[in-house]
């Protein structure tokens, strides 16, 4: 298997701005029904970020690469899960800084690096029905995969399960962060809006390396 | 939408930039129009104030940006938080070699970005400390005030710790200057009608026409619950009776007011709440000190009000008497 | 009705008796609540100026009674005339000597009182003038520009004759200034919503959403017409065109704006017309001094804005930039 | 024929104060139409105003007595129409300050002087369409009928007529004057508020004369 380079990243990041774009409408109507309905508008305005981040012509440090996306993401889109994903970007980053190349092994690690950092940026903890409820699951299931050997299709497969069955737990729960977080009760049974934009991104990175790796 | 706008999504961009044109000897940018300073920025050797936050609550957040107040603001688009980068261009700017406090309100959002932005100042070695406004006693019992938010309040952190950087305290006393004041601090609000935020193109939530909600957020969070409206005398004493549970003041206590219009409701009606608020204050033992009545945080065109408390001692009182001016806020 | 109020009977009285309880080192009665004058009235040997109308457009009328401005002024009912005893009372408490200016809005209740306030004021050997505010362009033609009524523009009247008032010009002096000032004033509104008198309990007119008339009154008068509410620049271009017509300055002239709200339009939708405004006037090779963005002229919780022009000379200019200090204008 | 005293004033001032205050309802709808509709607001604080009044004990001046029920009227309602009675009712009174009695001539002479105050104060000639249509018309027939030494009753009963005459006569024109100057072509055919109140105040007063006299 070669490494994952640049290229494989920048069409990752070209994909995920897809998937953000095509789910507006369906990402503003979780977020009516337990937040500020904005995430469509969120979503939006990352996927224009990307889409135009990518345009550029990339350095070949992968890790820059990835951490300078977080920056252009925060800059277009400062709401809670613009924020969130921009320090998921940065940490994932800085994480490989200086690579040329990724292996599966590399992605895991970013993607618990990303985890890492959205909890201590967010200060939620699993469990409180917000988008760690998918990232925290995800990485700790590609790190394992990983480490026991798994071959890459597996590993994305387990990790989308993780990240899939994670938004599911949670559902039934009630909201404690953010503006979810004020309206209590009522969020029981409502599937989290920020949990849905990590599976839709998750997936929208793991379908394109699954078929790269 | 009864809104005089051009295009919704440059609502902020144009406002900015009639502001900066209204006012170039008070107010410039630093590199972006979303990161406002002091035309004087940076006030070298005195600690800097930045604040930030959505826009849509004018005077809050850069009305307060000048002179005893704050030296800059960074500021998001209608009820958004602003970027990281917006913040951290605020702080490299106002910078004046004693470090920077970062005061604003605890919404999830602003704090996320405000870290970063700490984080990254950090790396540049300027160093700075952050205070939370958490001042809505109507978000959150008190065994969980630390996820209050942060309404009108602000404006006293401002006034006060930016009175006592003026007068040259270091970044640990200007710090603990608005620890104390919000300490001392409590807001609540009741609504009457919704607001529209320009790129949503309809109201935030729905409210009937003789109906009201007290302890309503200024984004139009929930408060405690809908119900048909109050007289004006009700509304002041439950709101009161809701902050003086929570400050517990002591009789003989010296207190400031601020009698906020969330925006519609006009100054008659504040006025009408005040009399009734100073009654009820005085009879309860506690005196009045320079009442604050208008629009000091506003959620555009939303009719309601809030009422903020703060109890004042000898040095809180100084520093609220101290002089201030910005194109929003002038005291002499 | 989205007010907070108690008997619609007493909103107004209510509300001075707020007013008084809040600024009572700056404000004091004389003899009746509607009878507003300064607390250190009269000033001896100083030229007195009141004015007068009804309640409900604050900071218009009584926000303006403070240093550097208006010495007294007589409260009227939401909407109605003052009677012309209650003038008379505050003639008689502001009177420092020097004879009393009357600077009052050109509609025929308040005018029928003032008359007779005047006539009653000179049995008793106090010298009045009066000078009439008939600013709104759209409330007549040219030609019969006497018919206008007064609105926003009655701020700079109040400012400029009260700075020439402080400066000790004799009672013609200071007439002669309201009088110059007036004749370079021109002011037109566009309102998107209506309010309601709290003792009507109903909208004084109706106004659809995504409606606007440009050239209403600040009662409601009729404006120029009914129609779909346009883009900020669009509205903005056409009040400076009727404006600039009428008022027809000539290039390399220096102007004074006042950006207002009638009530509910917040301060950023005034800052996106004040950038369109400055845009067009400085296109038009004009000079803009001093701009004023925010609520200086009221119509409680209506949605709209006004625009008031102000030819400036040197003279005019400095009496405009003179301080001035009231609860709700201050100018260092 | 005996003089009109203080007593019959102060009962004829009573009666104003019943009619305003039985036809609040009927001047607000016709100010409604035409004006700001406050008409009726201002009747029935102009009633209040006089009912108080009346209950005063009376000096025996009645010039004094009549003028200062125009102060009392000024206090309590200060809209155009109240400051116009108010006005009206103290140059009837100044016109015949230190009599104890009156008779039809000094009555005639009262509303000549009231006429001669409102136009003065309110600057409106006859035509304008405003109440001076009926006060002017009814001054000039009273102080005529006098003049010809016509019996009380029928001074009374044609001032009565020419009041209401000149409030028919300038209904289908268009008002000039105040608020409804503002509105133009659309108050031709509407009765103007201020007149039908003129003819309201001139048939209390004058019906009672008619008895007394
Ligand atoms: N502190 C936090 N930590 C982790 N996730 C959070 C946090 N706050 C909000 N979220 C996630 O963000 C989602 C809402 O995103 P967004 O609409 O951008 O927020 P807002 O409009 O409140 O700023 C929530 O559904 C939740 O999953
Ligand atoms: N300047 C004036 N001179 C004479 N009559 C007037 C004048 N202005 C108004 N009126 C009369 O007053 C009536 C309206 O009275 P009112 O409702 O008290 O006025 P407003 O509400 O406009 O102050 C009109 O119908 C007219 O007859
Ligand atoms: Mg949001
Ligand atoms: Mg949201
Ligand atoms: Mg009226
Ligand atoms: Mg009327």
């Amino acid at each position: 298997m070669a490494g994952i380079g640049v290229a494989e990243v920048r069409s990752s990041l070209a994909r995920v701005a897809r998937a953000l774009a095509a789910n507006k409408d369906h990402l503003t109507e979780l977020d009516q029904a337990m937040g500020d309905g904005d995430l469509g508008i969120t979503a939006g305005k990352m996927a224009a970020a990307l889409e135009s981040y990518v345009e550029q012509e990339p350095p070949e440090d992968v890790g820059t690469y990835v951490a300078q996306a977080g920056m252009a993401v925060n800059r277009a889109a400062s709401s809670s899960l613009g924020t969130l994903l921009a320090t998921a970007l940065m940490r994932a980053g800085k994480e490989v800084r200086g690579q040329h190349e990724l292996t599966p092994s590399d992605l895991a690690r970013m993607l618990a690096a990303a985890d890492t950092g959205v909890q201590e940026r967010g200060k939620a903890k699993p469990g409180d029905k917000t988008i760690i409820d998918v990232l925290h699951p995800a990485a700790e299931t590609a790190v394992a995969a990983v480490a026991e050997g798994a071959a890459p299709e597996v590993v994305a497969e387990r990790t989308l399960r993780a990240a899939r069955d994670g938004r599911d737990a949670v559902t039934p729960l009630r909201s404690k962060i953010g503006r979810a977080g004020w309206i209590g009760e009522r969020t029981e049974g409502l599937v989290d809006p920020g949990c849905e934009a990590g599976v839709i991104i998750l997936s929208a990175i793991l379908d394109g390396f699954e078929e790269t790796a | 939408m009864r809104k005089i706008l051009n295009d919704p999504n440059s609502y902020v961009h144009e406002m900015l930039a009639g502001l900066l044109k209204a006012h170039p000897d008070q107010l410039g940018m630093a590199g972006d129009l979303h990161a406002i300073v002091r035309a004087d920025a940076p006030v070298q050797g005195k600690v800097a104030l930045a604040t930030g936050g959505g826009s849509g609550h004018l005077p809050v957040f850069l009305g307060y940006v000048g002179k005893g107040m704050l030296d800059g603001c960074a500021v998001g688009d209608v009820f958004q938080s602003p970027s990281a980068e917006q913040m951290l261009e605020v702080t490299r700017r106002i910078h004046g070699g004693k470090g920077v406090l970062y005061v604003y309100g605890n919404y999830g959002g602003d704090v996320m970005n405000f870290d970063m932005a700490a984080e990254m100042a950090d790396m540049e070695d300027i160093r700075v400390e952050t205070v939370l406004v958490k001042d809505d006693v109507a978000s959150a019992p008190p065994a969980e005030a630390d996820r209050r938010r942060g309404v009108a309040g602000m404006v006293y952190a401002f006034k006060l710790a930016g009175a006592k950087a003026d007068q040259g305290g270091s970044l640990d006393e200007v710090a603990a200057i608005a620890r104390k004041t919000l300490e001392h601090t409590r807001s609540i609000g009741v609504a009457l009608s919704p607001c529209t935020v320009p790129q949503a193109g309809k109201p935030t939530f729905t409210i009937g026409e003789g109906e009201m909600e007290i302890g309503m957020g200024i984004h139009g969070e929930p408060g405690m619950k809908r119900e048909s409206l109050q007289s004006a005398d009700v509304i002041t004493e439950r709101m009161l009776d809701a902050l003086l549970e929570d400050l517990a003041p002591a009789s003989g206590d010296t207190l400031t007011i601020m009698l906020n219009s969330l925006g519609a409701t006009p100054h008659e009606e504040l006025y009408i709440m005040y009399r009734k608020a100073a009654e009820l204050l005085e009879a309860g033992g506690l005196s009045l000190h320079r009442p604050y009545v208008g629009r000091f945080a506003t959620s555009m065109e939303m009719a309601g009000a809030s009422i903020t408390l703060l109890r004042l001692d000898d040095e809180l009182k100084a520093l609220l008497d101290a002089p201030a001016a910005s194109p929003f806020f002038v005291q002499t």
